[in-house]
Parts: structure tokens; C-alpha cells; sequence
């Protein structure tokens, strides 16, 4: 678990660390992500941090490189680390993003540092011979992930800022409708901000085309075992749950999240305190 | 390495800590359940809960604050999916159990008293008595001793009920005390201490319960000295030493306080290989320090000062120096009673 | 930034935490002690104290266990030596005085009453009571209220009591209810709580007093919540939130569970400038967000959620989103309740 | 407070940081020691580490040096440190080594790292024209700090060892009083673990001289208001006190620290439990 720091980069007004982890390389799928822990043997930081896999490369035996901002002292810890240093990982984590079967037409929308996870998947549905369109936004140019890349892989590449420094001036939103239209997509795939997804999802659900997106939830171990990143997702039976971020996604059909309950119970969920399935206030305060 | 929680012999003293190992599924990725003493579910409640909103976690300096309200599936799911799965796997199971009543533990015991695959029954008294207007069992000792004696009374006689208590109180010996004459046949502690922390940002609580259980390092002084302080009231009680342990020493230092099993909590989410890594660490200590057996290091550190030599020779007496030790101080009762 | 604690005007909510700025000398070698709200000097016992043997402290993770045994000159020394060095300076000086009975609580106060240059008294409940088997005050409320108002009733009428609390208690409110009803101008909170680590290497305890007091930001989740559930319990009434504030923010969000005036304790010891970099701290945050006067921020946090935005504007639902929020659970009375 | 790194070097089994720190460099005399923040910004270690000052220097302002040994997890974070790290610090503090007024002969004793403190006061006895001796000793020889040095600069220089690997077999105080009966020395100063001070201020009051002692207890703050310090000393007017090491001390007259009482509270100290000056048992415990 424990990796050699590789590479550091600035890309804009983001960070990227590349760090050799075999271990991780290798069953690396896209949307996977890492849980990284930060401020060294005697930190009084506990949790990991998780951060999307943006690259795998086979050099020193595999390695994964993920694009951070600055948020708090972990982030700011990390931003200090330079080559030859040492970081400990637990990876990869997470329900990657499913593929289609056939050969179909996706739009890749990424928001901010969210676009970093897009072009692992982009990669994987070229393979595929799917046709890959990406729409990346961001606040401001710096801010935008990948645009370069983007225009590279890209059948086209549609950029949006909020103050108008790089492309169109506002949201991916605003102008997703128009992608999906101009390239017929059959499927979205986004990672970004929830506010994005919200919006992401809405337009596809408009549109009636299926979207797999990647949600962010604060978490404090990634594997699954705490249950702090839950949110309201519907599942088959129509039944409502608050299941992990960490474990049955990131990855999530679009249009099962319950987007506008993030942050609440809702009344119909199972085991919610008004719902028939019971829930009685019992709870562990101390 | 050997211990006994009560008659039950584990074959080592870890264990992970109720609530932080989910269902041993998601841990058992990681590693083998069979290799630690116990795995300890979370705690399992009557109906399913979906248990408290987002944002349920506050990392804190050497901790984090939690509020996950007992999310989990309810009892019969428990037993219908969870349980078999760790009993087909001879995972050695202490469930933990939760509720707002007298009765409703009760009824758990009920359920699981039949259940295969129950090593033990880990009663989380830090729950709130509906029928006492929310005073949480843990803080009140004749509740306490209430609900372990109904579980007692309904769990198989082979069973040992082991009585989860909380550092949010007084005198943690008078609730240990009592929960014992209740007829737990262990304790374990500690539980979280109830903690808070304010988003500077939104000017809001950090968590959406407003409160959460603080764990982790930071709580380890509290668990070693409420370890400490029933082992030197009630020495034959067994005691499953939780807080803080993120080390093989951390583990050690309970053990020297009493504790003859150690539960590993948040650490699990800093490493989820944890609870291998302690246990080697502490192997590691142990054999490195002469000792055979595990029992020989329990409530080690009770043993009177002098029985064995200090660490910095150079602060200790000389032998024929004059007895200028300072005479025990009448009104020092905490340590005093000791 | 001033603020109030009782009638009595402070130019600043910080002050040193007692038993952390000794007799303030020391600490005036790093800034002038008038640019500080308030100094609370160590505990003032009435016979000089050696106070305990070494070692008196062992670090933890965030934090340091302290059994320093209230070390102290007596109070006939503090008044001849002490406090005449701080008043002649002018330096705001809140007393803290300890005891083991309630009568040498008020005999503390009786000489403290006509003695210049003290702005309030501390009464510092976490010691033990000789009369009652050494049950520390601070764990007991009518133990507390009697000595509060034996100090109270003996000291002068324009010089604010302040009741000092310890989060090692089932009910802090309960506490904090009795001493005011006691006639206690204002309450401090936390204390310590009771804390212990064990030498891995000695295997003995790492104190030479076995249990300490847990200070540091270990242990500001416990003072965030018992300032939190006594400022919605007593809303009027003035608190000094102390416990584990190392910067700005922290002091901040101490004032923004309740707490009018913050102490600084430990972070002395790392940073004998603290005092005034947490108060420059505190003021541009305060600045960055807007306010007007520190009164405008005191227990800010407990206003209902809604009435200023949530910061990460994604979670909260959107205007017309239907209510799907979570119900008020029952049984969740720590929280319901506030 | 915060100084940066200018070199680390290893010194047989010592580590070596040279910082540059023109405020305590100023002020440096000879026994002062520096209080050491360790474990950078969101490090769970609060307690700063005590150590002596080695040397001082005027380059880039003033620096200042201290040798130690990785004890704990706070003095391996130290023994990281590079070149151009920044460190914080608190200092000069402490009661530095009295000096005489006369050109006398000094035996200087240091154990292990604490002979790191003796030779910035050798270079202040020599400039008053003192004669200065060394006895320096250790377990091993890797463990004696600055036998080259104390060659260089003392008139005599005897090294001991334990496992005689280098000078004598033995300890310091097996060779100090051949020492002080050859140099026919006026004072003693010494430098080392306790155990070497008792031995040392014996040796001194066996041969009625006066003996100066820096002690080493464990501490907190350094700087007086935590009270984790102290030992009990005799004063002037023959009570015993607990002081405290960092304020009072670490320098002290062997003869009043009462080595046998370290770590007890003596029943005739001043405020002990039991004796007639009061002390009552009141005490704060939680
Ligand atoms: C699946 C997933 C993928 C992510 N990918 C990226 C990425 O590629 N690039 C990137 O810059 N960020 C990513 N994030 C967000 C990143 O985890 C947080 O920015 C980071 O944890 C903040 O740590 P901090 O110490 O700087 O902030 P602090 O606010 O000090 O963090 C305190 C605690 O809160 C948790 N936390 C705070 N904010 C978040 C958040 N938004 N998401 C999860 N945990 C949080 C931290 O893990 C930590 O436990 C991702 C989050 C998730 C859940
Ligand atoms: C006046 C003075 C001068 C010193 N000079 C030197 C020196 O020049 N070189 C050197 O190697 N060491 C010196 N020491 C000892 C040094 O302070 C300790 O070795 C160091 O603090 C241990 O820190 P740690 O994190 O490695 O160990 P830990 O054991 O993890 O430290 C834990 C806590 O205990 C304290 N502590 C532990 N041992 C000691 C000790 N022996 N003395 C003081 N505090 C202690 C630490 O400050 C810390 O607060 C000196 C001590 C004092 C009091
Ligand atoms: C996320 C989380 C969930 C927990 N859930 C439970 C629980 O369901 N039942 C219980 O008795 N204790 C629960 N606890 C408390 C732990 O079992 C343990 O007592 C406490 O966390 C201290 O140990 P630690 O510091 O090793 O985490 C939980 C703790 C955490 C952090
Ligand atoms: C070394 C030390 C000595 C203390 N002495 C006293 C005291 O004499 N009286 C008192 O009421 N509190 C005393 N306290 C408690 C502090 O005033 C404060 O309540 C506690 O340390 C929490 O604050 P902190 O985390 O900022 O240190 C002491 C704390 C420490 C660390
Ligand atoms: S982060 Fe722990 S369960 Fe998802
Ligand atoms: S170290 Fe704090 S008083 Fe000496």
C-alpha cells in the first residue's frame, strides 16, 4: 500500500501526483478511485482522502496518477510532496463505470477536477468503437481539466466557463442539450460537482438516454465499512436506500440518485424514521 | 495468543470494534476474518434504520466524530443474510445490539439466542431509553444493569453477554458495577464520548445530527484509564479494552490496564489491514518482553510500583537511599482507591 | 472585539486557561498581558503545595495528560507576591481557587473579596471533596451549587463568579444549572477530563499520579459540545469556552456554539505567543465574514439550519424541491432537544 | 520563531541541525537550550522537545546548532529534517552556566550528548582565562559527543566508555576524581544523565568544590507555565522547593539538588502532603 512518488506536476490550478502502485495499475478500471492517507506517521489527520484515478501507466511496474485541488490541510499536505517521497494508498476502490456492449455514442461531461476520471473511460470506449464526445467546464479557464486531452481524444469537444475565459460562458449544462442532440448520443457519462450531475442527469433524462454518474460524498474510509457517504439511491424493487458512495458506487445510473435528498433521509427510504419498514429512533450517541 | 472473553476462548485478543467493520464482508477482502480473535458486527437493531443525514462524519485533531444512526437492515435480515454468510465462514461472531427499550433488547436476545454462529453478545448501552424521556442507558447504572439482565435472562446460557459502556459519565465503576450484578459476563469500553464540531465556513454544525461519538487516538487516554479504573475495581471481570488503538502498543497499553481483548475501531478505516498489523505488533511486544502468555500482561501495570524496575534508572531510588517517597496523599481518592 | 463576562467589560474574548500562564511573570516575556481579555491564574489553594511527584506529564495524540497536583504557592504568597505584580500592572486578573471542602472554597473568597486587582473568580470544581469520600464537586450538581454559593455569598458583589466544569459527567446542563441556580455569574467549561497512559516500556503507568487530565485539541469536540448544550439550556448565561483552541478558527467555533470569552490552555506551552495570534486570527475571521461585533457571533450556530446557507450549495435541497427532509427522530433527545 | 534549516549532519550516533535563528543566536549563553516544535503543521505531537544548544554562529544573522539522539517519535521527525526545511523554535531559554569571576581551573563533565552543551562554556571560561579540562564519557564510542573537539580545546581531555571501546572502561565519575586531583580543579561543571550529575556533584562535595549541573527532566512548555518540570532543590534559606527545570533551572549547584528525591515530592518540601507547612490534599483531577 505504500508507493514511491514519481512524478509531481501543476496542470492549471490543479495539482497531479503519479505514484508507482502495482498493485493498483493493474485492476485499475475507470472510476475507480484511491483512498490516500495524508500527514505522515504522526498526523492528526485519520481519515483518507479519496481522490478519481485520472491515469495508469505501466512504468516501474504500474503506476496511478490522480488530480487533486487544494481544499484542506490534507490537500495542502499533499500539494507539498515531491518525488522519492513515500504515500500510502489503498486502491483501486469503487464500482467503475459500466461499459456498453455495443458501439455507441457517449457524451463525457466533466466538471472542474471531475474530468480527470473521463479520459481512462474515454480510452476503454474508443476500444470499443464507441464515438466519444466531451463537454468539460469548470469556474474559470484554470479551473477546466483536461480540455487539451480532451480535443485530442474527442470526436468534438465542447468547453464551458462561468466567467467566459475558455469557451462558452456558463455551465455543462447549459450546453449539453446541444451535444446530445448534434451527436445522437445514446449515453451520458459525468463526473463533477453534485449540483453538475443534478443538472447532467435532468438533461439525459429529457432526452430519455441513459447516464452513469460519478457522485462525490465526504467519506472516511472508502471500503465501505463506516457508512458515512450515503445517499438516497432508488434501487430495481423502487425501493429507496441510503446506500455507500464508496462501495456500491461512485459510479450510479443517473436517474436513481435522488439528487434533491443528498444530505437528507428521505420520509420513503428504507428504514427512514416516519417509513413503515419501522426505523425506531434507536442510535448509538456516545 | 490465546485469550478468554469469559469461558469463550478466542484464538488472539483482537477484535474489530462494533460499528466499524460493516457486515465482515467488506473487510474480508482485506483479509481472512478467521485470523483475529472476533469479528464484532455492528449494532444491529429490531426494524431496518436508515439512520441519520449527511454529513455524518467530522474528522477532529487525532479523531473523527460520527453520527450514523445505526443504519443497518434490522434484526431479520441480519439473521437471514448476514450471519449465515459469517457462520458458514466459522467467522468467530460477536453481535452487537441495539435499542430504545428495555424490551427490545429483550426481543434481540430473543431472536438471536437460537441463531448458529453467535460467539457473543456485545450490548450497546449507549442508546437512548425511550421510556426514560432519551437518557441514554450507558449514563444511568440501574438501566443499564436492566438491560443486561434481560439479555442475560434470554441469551443462551453459553453466550456471554458483554456490556458495551460509555466515558460519559461520572464513575464509570458504578455503571461496570452494576451492569455486572445485572450478569454481564464482560465489559467492553469504550464507546464514543459524545463530541460536536462547528463548520467555521457555513457556521453550522459539521454534522447534520448536530452531536456524534468521538473516536480514534484521541479518546485513548479516556479508554485506558475507564479500562483501568474497572479492572482495578472488579479484577475478575474480563474486559475488552476499544479506543484509539491504531498500534500493537496501543493494544498493549490497554492490555496493561486490564484488558484481556482489544477491539479495533477507526483505525480499520485508516488501514484496513489494521487488525493483522496490530496483531503482529503486539506479538511482537509481548516476545520481545519475555512474556509467554497473554494473560501474564494483563492488568500488568496495576502491580504495585517497584515490582518492577523503572525505565529511567537514572529517577528511580538507589537501593539504600532513604524512604523520602512521598506519602500517599489522603484526598487523592481517584488514584488513592486505585 | 470586546465582550462581556457578567457586568464586567473584557477589551477581548481571550484568556489564558488557569494553571496554564502561572503566575503570569513568565508569560510577559513574550507580550504585554494587557493586550489579553482576561489572565486566570493557576488554582489558588490555601496552604502552599508541592503538588505531585514526576513525571506530570506524558503527550498523547492532539494532546498531554497533566497531573501537576495544583502546585502552588498558598494563597497568603499569591496576595503578598503574586497579585500585587498584576495589578500593579493593570492586568485583568480572574482568580481561580481550589479547595477540598466547601468551607475552604469560602474562606478563599473571604480573602480574595478586599484584595485589589481581581476582575472575577474561577472556582475550579474539579477537585475532590475530603467530606465526600473525595467525589470531585464537579461530578456532582448540589456538591457544585454549595460551593459556588458559599463563594458567591462571601465574595465581593461587583466581581463575577465563574463556575469551572469538567465534561466527565452524565449531564453537563445539570451541573451548569446547579451553579447558576448557586448564584454563579458565568460558567467555564471544560476542565480536563480524566485521562491515563501506560509506559509500554516500564509497563507502568506513564504519571506518577496514575490518572491525569487530558488537555490540548484531543479533547475540543467534548468542549464544542458541553459549551453547545449549555448555551441551548441556559442561553443568558456568560461562558468561557476552553479546551483544545490552538488557532483562530477554534476560538471561533467555541463562540459559535455559545461561548463569549475563550481560554487558551495548552496551546501556551507549544506557543507562548498564542494568546495573540489566535486573537488576530479570531478578528479576520471574523472580519471575512462580516461581523460587526463578537456578540453577533456568540452561539451563532445554534440558529435553525436554513437561515444561512449551507456552504457546499450542492447538498441542500433546491427551492422548490419537495420537503423530503428527515422527520425529528423521537428517540434522538440529545439532539431534539437542543 | 521559525527558522530555516541551513545543514544536518550526522556525528557518530548524534544528529546534527544547524538553524538559522538570529534572535536566539543573539542572545545565546552557554547551558541555554531551544524548545523545538516537531511534526509540522497538523502533527498530533503538542509538546515541544528540549535541547541544548551546541553552538552558535553569525553567519546569515546568527545560527544556532543542537545534537540529539532519536528517542521518540518527535526526534525521528527531527532527524528528517533537510537543508532548507523550515523549523520553529523558542530560545534562548533557560538559566545559562554561571561563570567565574576569576581565572580558575575547570574540569567540564559531559555524558553522552549533554557534553553538546560544554563547549560554547569552555570558550567562555577560556576568554575569562580559565583553565578547562574534559572528562567526556558514553556507552559505547560512538555515543561519546565531541572528544575531538574537547582535544583540541582542553588542556587535559579523559574519555570513558562502558564498553571501553574508546578511553577507559568505566564511567565519568570513575576517572573524575584523578581528574580534579591532577588539574588540582576549582569547579566542576557537568552535563548528562542524571544518574552522572549525582555521581558528579558526589564526587565534587567529596572534594569540597563547587559543582554547577544541568539537568534534564522531562518538559512540556520550557518556559515555566506548565509545572511538568521540576525537581526538588534546596534553597538559599536550606527548604527544599520544587522547581522547575526549564525557569529555574536546567542549570543548578550539584550539591542542592537533592538527586535521591527526583521524582518523589520529599515530606519536607515546602507544600509536601504531609508536611507542617500545609499542603492539604486538594487537587485539580478532571
Ligand atoms: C470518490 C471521490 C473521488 C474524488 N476525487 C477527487 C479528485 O479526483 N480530485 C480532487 O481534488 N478531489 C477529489 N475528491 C474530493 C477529495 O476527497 C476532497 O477534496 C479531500 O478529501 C479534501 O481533503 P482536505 O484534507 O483537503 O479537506 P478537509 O475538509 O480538511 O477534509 C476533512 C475530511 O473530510 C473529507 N472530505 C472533505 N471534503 C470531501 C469531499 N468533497 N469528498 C470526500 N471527502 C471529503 C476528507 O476525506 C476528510 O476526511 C473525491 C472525493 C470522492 C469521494
Ligand atoms: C534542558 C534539556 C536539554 C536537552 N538537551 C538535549 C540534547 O541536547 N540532545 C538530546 O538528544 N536530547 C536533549 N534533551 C532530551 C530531549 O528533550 C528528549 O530526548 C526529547 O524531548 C524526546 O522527544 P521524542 O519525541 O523523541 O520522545 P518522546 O518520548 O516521544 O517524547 C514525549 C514527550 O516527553 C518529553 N520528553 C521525553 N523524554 C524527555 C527528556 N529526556 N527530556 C525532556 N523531555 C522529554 C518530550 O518533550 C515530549 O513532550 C534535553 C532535555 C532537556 C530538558
Ligand atoms: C463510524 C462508527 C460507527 C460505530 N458504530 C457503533 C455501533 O454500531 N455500536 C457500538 O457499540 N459502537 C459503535 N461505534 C463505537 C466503536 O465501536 C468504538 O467503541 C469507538 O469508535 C472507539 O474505538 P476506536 O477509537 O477504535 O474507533 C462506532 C464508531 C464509529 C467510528
Ligand atoms: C498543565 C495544566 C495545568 C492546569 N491547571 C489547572 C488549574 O490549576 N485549574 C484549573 O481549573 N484548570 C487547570 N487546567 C485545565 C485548563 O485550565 C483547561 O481547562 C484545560 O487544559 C483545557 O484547555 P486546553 O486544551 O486549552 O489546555 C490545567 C491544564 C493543564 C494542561
Ligand atoms: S466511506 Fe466508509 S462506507 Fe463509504
Ligand atoms: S517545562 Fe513547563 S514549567 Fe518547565
Amino acid at each position: 500500500m505504500t508507493g514511491t512518488v514519481l512524478t509531481t506536476r501543476r496542470v492549471e490550478a490543479y495539482h497531479a501526483l503519479t505514484v508507482v502502485a502495482p498493485g493498483i495499475a493493474e485492476r485499475f478500471r475507470p472510476g475507480h478511485f484511491v483512498a490516500v492517507a495524508v500527514g505522515g506517521p504522526q498526523s492528526s489527520m485519520l481519515t483518507r482522502r479519496a481522490f478519481s484515478i485520472h491515469d495508469v501507466k505501466p512504468d516501474y511496474g504500474g503506476t496511478v496518477e490522480f488530480v487533486f485541488t487544494v481544499r484542506g490541510p490534507g490537500t495542502a499536505w499533499l500539494a507539498e510532496r515531491r518525488a522519492r517521497d513515500t504515500l500510502d494508498l489503498v486502491g483501486p476502490l469503487g464500482r467503475p463505470f459500466p461499459l456498453p456492449r455495443d458501439p455507441v455514442t457517449c457524451v463525457l461531461v466533466g466538471g472542474e477536477y471531475g474530468s480527470a476520471t473521463l479520459f481512462g473511460l474515454a480510452d476503454a470506449l474508443q476500444q470499443r468503437g464507441c464515438r466519444v464526445d466531451f463537454v468539460l467546464g469548470g469556474a474559470s479557464a484554470d479551473r477546466v481539466f483536461g480540455a487539451l486531452r480532451a480535443r485530442r481524444m474527442g470526436e468534438t469537444t465542447t468547453l464551458t466557463t462561468e466567467d467566459g475565459s475558455l469557451g462558452m460562458r456558463g455551465k455543462v449544462t447549459d450546453v449539453l442539450p446541444g451535444v446530445i442532440a448534434d451527436t445522437r448520443a445514446d449515453v451520458v457519462y459525468a463526473c463533477g460537482p453534485m449540483e453538475t450531475l443534478r443538472g447532467v442527469t435532468a438533461v439525459a433524462i429529457e432526452f430519455d438516454i441513459p447516464v452513469q454518474v460519478a457522485v462525490e460524498e465526504a467519506m472516511a474510509c472508502g471500503i465501505g465499512m463506516c457508512m458515512t457517504c450515503v445517499l438516497p439511491v432508488i434501487g430495481e424493487d423502487g425501493v429507496t436506500r441510503m446506500v455507500r458512495a464508496c462501495a456500491e458506487g461512485p459510479v450510479f445510473r443517473g436517474e436513481r440518485v435522488r439528487f434533491e435528498d443528498v444530505g437528507t433521509i428521505p420520509f420513503d427510504a428504507l428504514g427512514a424514521p416516519g417509513s413503515p419498514s419501522g426505523g425506531g429512533g434507536t442510535r448509538n450517541v456516545s | 495468543m490465546r485469550t478468554y472473553l469469559a469461558h469463550v476462548e478466542l484464538i488472539n485478543p483482537i477484535t474489530t470494534a462494533a460499528g466499524c467493520a460493516a457486515t465482515g464482508k467488506e473487510l474480508s477482502q482485506f483479509f481472512d476474518l478467521n485470523r483475529i480473535g472476533a469479528l464484532v458486527t455492528k449494532s444491529i437493531t429490531m426494524a431496518p434504520r436508515a439512520g441519520r443525514p449527511t454529513p455524518r462524519m467530522a474528522e477532529t485533531p487525532s479523531g473523527m466524530l460520527n453520527a450514523i444512526g445505526l443504519q443497518g437492515p434490522g434484526i431479520d435480515a441480519f439473521l437471514e443474510r448476514d450471519l449465515p454468510w459469517l457462520a458458514q465462514r466459522s467467522v468467530r461472531t460477536v453481535v452487537s445490539i441495539a435499542g430504545g427499550t428495555v424490551n427490545e433488547y429483550g426481543a434481540l436476545a430473543r431472536r438471536l439466542t437460537d441463531a448458529p454462529g453467535v460467539t457473543g453478545v456485545e450490548v450497546n448501552l449507549a442508546c437512548p431509553n425511550i421510556e426514560d424521556r432519551g437518557r441514554v442507558f450507558a449514563r444511568d447504572p440501574s438501566a443499564s444493569a436492566e438491560v443486561i439482565s434481560s439479555v442475560r435472562a434470554l441469551m443462551r446460557y453459553d453466550v456471554p453477554v458483554i456490556a458495551k459502556l460509555s466515558p460519559d459519565v461520572a464513575d464509570v465503576v458504578a455503571v461496570a458495577r452494576a451492569c455486572v450484578d445485572g450478569g454481564a459476563d464482560a465489559l467492553s469500553m469504550i464507546n464514543t464520548p459524545l463530541g460536536m464540531s462547528i463548520d467555521t465556513e457555513t457556521l453550522r454544525p459539521s454534522l447534520a445530527a448536530v452531536t456524534g461519538g468521538l473516536s480514534g487516538p484521541a479518546v485513548r487516554p479516556l479508554a485506558v484509564r475507564c479500562v483501568w479504573q474497572v479492572h482495578a475495581a472488579l479484577p475478575g471481570v474480563p474486559i475488552v479494552g476499544v479506543g484509539g488503538v491504531l498500534t500493537g502498543r496501543d493494544a498493549f497499553e490497554l492490555i496493561l490496564a486490564g484488558a484481556c481483548a482489544v477491539g479495533v475501531g477507526t483505525a480499520l478505516f485508516h488501514d484496513p489491514y489494521s487488525c493483522l498489523r496490530i496483531l503482529r505488533e503486539l506479538e511482537e511486544l509481548l516476545q520481545a518482553r519475555g512474556f509467554q502468555r497473554l494473560a501474564d500482561a494483563v492488568g500488568l501495570a496495576h502491580r504495585p510500583p517497584g515490582s518492577a524496575a523503572r525505565h529511567r534508572a537514572d529517577l528511580a531510588p538507589g537501593p539504600g537511599a532513604p524512604d523520602f517517597t512521598v506519602p500517599p496523599d489522603p484526598l487523592n481518592m481517584e488514584e488513592s482507591s486505585l
